[in-house]
């Protein structure tokens, strides 16, 4: 407390324990690239050879994937189409309700019913998706069989499902993410300030049309965040399809049994050797690159949207 | 416009009270407010200036809790009836908000935005309002280059004249202002009050300020509020040289608020 | 003589081993007690519930070793006991001959069952329909003199010794038409049971009432018809283990799985012991 | 049609409501979609209750699944839960609130900032299936971890540190800046102002990141089926068991749905809403008294 | 306290310039500040007074970008040279805030965070701290019952003082103070004003206001600020009632800002 010392120099000990203090923080900064290097490399060097070795066309354009046959095939296309068709079908259908679930708890319901619902979708949301599979399974795959019989029964050429088939991965997987979008739209449309509200309703417009043409345009980033989210849960979701999908890799139709990217890999994961392994990493690579570019497409989006809004 | 022209009195309060739940936030106001003039509301914080304001275009309806009694016509119809079309109201009675509060979208959608929601769909219908609503809120020289840009680009005086445009642009006949230079700089605020005296050539005005020099400057009536309470209201220049109630003197002296 | 390291692996019966090694050598695995260590399984399905009834059995009585099963169908015993990823690779059927590098230790007979919903009238199979119907040749259950309702065909995953030994017997390897590929034995009954129309292969060990066996070539699905050589569909449960010398504590477990409690194990199982 | 001066008119009572099909269509559209939602939801949470909750009882909750009884017990799974959120934070949460506090405190804006913002959004990215392939193999392989619950905690590591990051610098963010020019104005170092302001301030939202991540890690199953497997033994040891494959809760409800075993598998599954609800209330909790702090 | 006593002169500013990126935000400043005086800086918003008083004790070390040339001298050592311990200097030039920021610790806490930084441990030393402290800024009366309550707890103008006598706690030789009273009521500001008179005996302060009343009754000096360039120093009496430059004539007249 000596007031009278100079300002120069000083404790030497202090600084050591700052710099190392500081050290360790961007240590445990830099772990975060460091991971993502290595899985990344991890990938690439475990996944880009077998491409190579069946060849990139009759890897990603194959439409037989038959690893353990005297002749082997390794064509993906089956599984790359059912994960995009799925995955689109299932955003396509969920994102819709959500948003219209989350304006209805957010805007239109009464306190009371809100403050039951909201949180019943929290829990829904963070409830594992396995969980989700083992529903789809016992619920709703025997009604769906159920629909398949009513359709194809007169069909000799349909390979019966027994109800498990895109179809009831598509359902499942619309429910899984239901409750994560519609969580993430109503906290962005909370979000979304007071005045905005305000000043619609005070040029005369309904609620319905302050919803939908102020509200909901308000909170697009958030919505679209939300998006992104589902997108990414039902693209990578292996464990809660592969209960209700039937496994098997055909070109997607609704009533036929369908293997995704994910549930490729995880069906054969524990067993295939040798090339065949290697091939389940370069499924891994060719999802690893599907989740990069979304994610890259959108994000560049959503900030090309926030930088419009700002100018 | 001018549509009750056998009467001046554009809208009347009568024996008005407004509760939030337990709160007694206005106390049996009465009060006409003369068409095609501006008025003013005075008093310190939390009178129930905005609040009243609020009821004139029923924007209260949005408070849970709210209660309200006694009436308030517009040219003689009761707002607060229930056959009441609360949208016909809110288009008739605009409303211009203290902070000002564009959408984020771009300047010629801001505007066209309460046309739209009347029904109007034709862009030269459209263009012609977005151009005279902004001459109308002396922003159109500022803005006719950038249209398409985002409001949110706006400075806040260029920003509140917007919204000054905004609510023109449905042509009501009645304009609520709360605050609406208190959030501005000195220079916009001049560029907002010279605004008012053009504004009341076509409409009625009525104006919250916390500005005693604001109102005597802009307004031909004042009204002065105290704890939920009308105290006085008269034309403005008497209202500040010989106010009737102790209160408002005290108030216009400064000797509280 | 007395550090010979091959006598315990050489040992018939646990009995033996221990009381001729324990004064020889005092290693620790001669008695039960003193045993530690640990013994790491994996492969078939098929085999998950003997396994881990052996597996509890033989912690009953060496309560130091701690014995873990993996699944993943029996490919991966056969990799995972090669690579020596794990001690004892399980395989539900017979080794092939390129699967070379390991000690077949057959523990038991299984037989797999074809298995229906049990509301389906068909109860038995000729062994050349049952290949049509697998092929993809008969698609409808009333050319089996059944309902007319479409077969919906279940199997197994590429690595499961149940569909190897099923193909391999009828003499249809790479020629199924799957309408459902399930990874696990519980998986093709539970998914059989749930769908009227299906039809699917189990070990016979996984049976119950929740599905109907057919016969096939008249002979009913259990064990004595296999004994007697009348059904056709029947296969070994292997224990396999790397050539060579293997740690005690995996010696000690195989010779328990071939001993008297072990084999009791396995007719608690309803499976054929080996005598 | 009507021209648009007719249109803006005001001669028109307020008492003449328009009629708005329009409106109409849309608040169908909003209440449909709602009671979908809302009854499949709640149709879902009742079923899981109703069908798993008889299953749960004392020898369920206390005892390890018996090939030999036939008799089914979730305890081992109970506790390899725990082991794993036990050993994932332990690694995960200095490593995630150190990487915040070094964006949040050190870090200048700039590209080396940007890159690890990327770099954990790629990681919240990366679907759970391809962390448990990387995991079964680096970890399970590479390091010859095997099969064991250290091989999944180190590969969910990589995946929560995402939501530990990112929750623990909205938390710092919260922490005015008037706090931090209070301390360096009288004199301290960094790194004291941090450890006696920063984090107490920031310790609510920490508390939030790491339940969050239990949350996450409670969840997971397709990251440990590879890393961490099946395992149901008793741990006989306790640092020994780390070794050991062991099935989490989600992990047994899997391998028992995959095998066609429902009765146990909504056991389980009933035991994990029950989790995850009480995961949800604290969280609640915590935020709101942490909201309200600020205030 | 007074250590230099051969000069009277505390702070010596040669030729400061500092940017923030490309904001040039002051320019060429030149300034000593006497020691055992209350020194005032006036002037528009955005000047640069609360820049050039962060300059003081290196505060805008945290801001990013900053760039700063020219020289400041604190006892005819620069503080600015790398060798300088930022610490050590700050633990001198002390710090109060424009809005009170105490701690969420308790008020006893708050007070001797300063000296526990600096290796104070003993728990009487730390009581005595405390208490001249708070006596220091006036409080001691009003908390003393209280010591071990939540700072939070206290009025906007009781976290004020208490701020004040957390800096006084580290024995500082220079107070700087940023716009102290500006958040608070007219009761607190007197009592902080009357605080100050106190503080020139043992401390130099450096005042930052916007309020030219208040430094006419306080400061001894007043620099004048605008633009970021130091428009005038002098007798604080000399300034306001004969200013050399036109520009802060039309400042104190109230001519603009
Ligand atoms: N939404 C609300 N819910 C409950 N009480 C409210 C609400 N809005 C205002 N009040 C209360 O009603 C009273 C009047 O508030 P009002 O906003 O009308 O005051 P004001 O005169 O506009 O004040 P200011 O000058 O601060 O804007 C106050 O006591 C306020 O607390
Ligand atoms: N952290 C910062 N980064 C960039 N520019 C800044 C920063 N702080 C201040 N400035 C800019 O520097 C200039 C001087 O700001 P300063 O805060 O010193 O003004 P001031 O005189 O204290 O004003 P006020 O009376 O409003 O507090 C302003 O143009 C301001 O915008
Ligand atoms: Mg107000
Ligand atoms: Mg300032
Ligand atoms: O699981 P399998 O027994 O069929 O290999």
């Amino acid at each position: 407390m000596n007031a009278s010392m100079t300002i120069i120099g000083g404790r030497k000990s202090k600084t050591i324990l700052e710099q190392a203090m500081k050290g360790i923080f961007i240590g445990c900064g830099l772990f975060a690239i460091v991971a993502v290097l290595i899985i990344t490399i991890y990938m690439i060097v475990s996944g880009a050879p077998a491409m190579f070795t069946i060849g990139l066309k009759d890897f990603l354009f194959g439409t037989e994937w038959a690893p353990t046959a005297a002749d082997p095939k390794f064509g993906i296309l089956p599984m790359i189409l059912t994960s995009l068709v799925g995955t689109g079908i299932t955003i396509l259908i969920g994102v819709p309700i959500a948003l219209m679930a989350a304006v209805f708890v957010s805007e239109v319901a009464h306190k009371k019913v809100a403050g039951v619902v909201k949180p019943a979708i929290e829990l829904l949301a963070g409830i594992p998706s396995v969980v989700y599979g083992l529903l789809g399974m016992i619920i709703l795959v025997p009604q769906i069989s159920k629909l398949e019989t009513l359709l194809y029964a007169n069909d000799p050429t349909h390979i019966f499902t027994g109800g498990a088939n895109l179809l009831s991965g598509i359902i499942v997987l619309t429910i899984m993410i239901l409750p994560t979008v519609v969580n993430i739209s109503i906290t962005s449309l909370k979000a979304v300030p007071q005045e905005y509200k305000e000043a619609s309703l005070a040029m005369g417009a309904t609620k319905m049309q302050t919803i939908f043409r102020v509200q909901i345009p308000a909170a697009k980033s958030g919505i679209i965040t939300g998006i992104v989210l589902g997108i990414g849960r039902a693209l990578g979701e292996a464990m809660a399809i592969i209960l209700v999908s039937g496994n098997v890799a055909n070109m997607p139709a609704l009533f036929n049994s369908v293997r995704f990217l994910t549930t490729g890999i995880v069906s054969e994961m524990s067993y295939a050797s040798g090339l065949h392994r290697e091939a389940l990493f370069s499924i891994g690579l060719v999802l690893f690159i599907f989740i990069m570019v979304i994610n890259v497409i959108l994000n560049t989006l959503l900030k090309k949207e926030a930088a419009a809004n700002e100018k | 416009m001018e549509r009750g022209s056998t009467l001046d009195i554009k809208i009347s309060t009568k024996n008005l009270n407004l509760y939030y739940g337990q709160n007694h936030a206005l106390k049996d106001v009465n009060m006409e407010i003369e068409a095609g003039k501006i008025t003013a509301l005075i008093g310190p914080s939390g009178c129930g200036k905005s609040t009243y304001l609020k009821t004139l275009n029923r924007m209260n309806d949005l408070v849970e809790g709210v209660r309200i009694t006694g009436e308030i016509l517009l040219d003689g119809e009761s707002i607060y009836d229930p056959k009441v079309d609360v949208t016909i109201l809110r288009k008739k009675v605009g409303m211009v908000f203290q902070k000002p509060n564009p959408f984020p979208m771009s300047i010629y959608d801001n505007i066209a935005y309460g046309p739209r929601v009347h029904g109007i769909k034709s862009r030269s219908d459209l263009d012609g309002i977005v151009e005279s609503s902004l001459k109308g809120a002396a922003l159109w020289e500022e803005v006719r280059d950038r249209l398409k840009k985002s409001a949110l680009g706006l400075s806040g005086g260029q920003q509140q004249r917007l919204c000054i445009a905004r609510a023109i642009a449905v042509s009501p006949e009645v304009i609520l202002m709360d605050e609406p230079t208190s959030a501005l700089d000195p220079i916009s605020t001049t560029k907002i009050e010279d605004l008012m005296s053009e504004l009341k050539k076509k409409y009625t005005v009525v104006i919250v300020t916390h500005n005693m020099q604001q109102a005597v400057r802009i307004s031909d009536r004042t009204a002065f509020f105290l704890l939920g309470e009308m105290v006085e209201f008269g034309k403005t220049e008497d209202l500040f040289s010989m106010p009737k109630d102790k209160r408002t003197e005290d108030y216009i002296t400064g000797r509280f608020g | 003589a007395g550090e010979s390291p091959e006598a315990p692996s050489e040992a018939a019966s646990p009995e033996a081993g221990a009381s001729t090694e324990a004064e020889a050598s005092a290693s620790a695995d001669a008695s039960g007690e003193t045993l530690a260590g640990s013994v790491q399984m994996s492969g078939s399905t098929s085999m998950e519930t003997i396994a881990n009834a052996l597996k509890e059995a033989f912690m009953a009585t060496y309560p130091d070793v701690s014995v873990d099963v993996q699944l993943g169908g029996s490919s991966v015993g056969v990799q995972d006991a090669q690579s020596g990823k794990s001690d004892i690779g399980n395989i539900s059927r017979e080794l092939k001959d390129d699967e070379t590098g390991l000690v077949a230790n057959t523990i038991a007979i299984d037989g797999i069952a074809v298995i229906v919903h049990p509301d389906n009238k068909v109860t038995e199979i000729t062994s050349e329909d049952l290949v049509k119907v697998y092929t993809g040749e008969i698609t409808n259950w009333k050319d089996l003199g059944g309902d007319d309702q479409p077969i919906v065909v279940i199997g197994r995953e590429a690595s499961s010794g149940t569909r190897g030994a099923f193909e391999e017997l009828l003499k249809i390897e790479d020629q199924c038409k799957y309408a459902q590929e399930l990874n696990e034995t519980g998986a093709v009954k539970t998914a059989v049971s749930a769908t009227p129309a299906a039809i699917g292969y189990v070990s016979l060990e996984a049976l119950d009432d929740t599905v109907t066996a057919l016969r096939i070539d008249g002979a009913e699905a259990t064990e004595e018809a296999i004994k007697a050589g009348d059904y056709p569909l029947s296969r070994p449960f292997i224990m396999a283990t790397k050539e060579g010398e293997l740690r005690p504590e995996v010696q000690a477990f195989l010779d328990f799985v071939m001993g008297e409690e072990g084999q009791a194990v396995v007719a608690d199982n309803k499976l054929i012991t080996i005598s | 049609m009507k021209s648009s001066a007719e249109k803006l008119s005001n001669d028109i009572s307020l008492m003449k409501k328009k009629r708005r099909p329009k409106d109409a269509a849309q608040k169908f559209a909003i209440y449909a979609c709602a009671i979908l939602t809302v009854v499949i939801l709640f149709y879902l949470l009742v079923y899981i209750m109703v069908r798993g909750l008889p299953n749960v009882n004392w020898e369920f909750l206390s005892t390890a699944p018996s090939a030999l009884n036939k008799t089914i017990g979730i305890l081992p799974s109970i506790l390899n839960t725990l082991y794993m959120i036990g050993i994932t934070l332990l690694i995960a949460t200095p490593i995630g609130v150190g990487a915040a506090i070094f964006l949040n405190e050190y870090a200048k804006r700039g590209k080396i900032v940007k890159i690890i913002e990327f770099t954990t959004e790629t990681l919240a990215g990366i679907p759970s299936v391809l962390f448990g392939l990387f995991g079964a193999m680096f970890f399970g392989v590479t390091l010859a971890l095997g099969y064991s619950i250290i091989a999944g905690a180190l590969t969910l590591v990589l995946m929560i540190l995402p939501i530990i990051v990112r929750t623990t610098q909205e938390a710092l963010k919260t922490v005015p800046n008037e706090y931090r020019e209070g301390a360096l104005g009288v004199g301290t170092t960094k790194w004291h102002m941090i450890r006696t302001i920063i984090l107490p301030g920031a310790l609510p939202g920490i508390i939030t990141a790491v339940i969050l991540a239990v949350g996450r890690i409670v969840g997971e199953s397709a990251a440990l089926l590879f890393t961490s497997g099946i395992g149901t033994n008793m741990p006989a040891n306790f640092f020994g068991h780390m070794t050991e494959s062991g099935a989490t809760l989600t992990v047994q409800l899997y391998t028992y749905a995959a095998k066609g075993q429902n009765e146990p598998a909504f056991g389980i599954a009933a035991v994990l809403v029950i989790i995850v609800l009480v995961i949800n209330l604290l969280t609640n909790y915590l935020s709101k008294r942490f909201g309200n702090k600020n205030k």
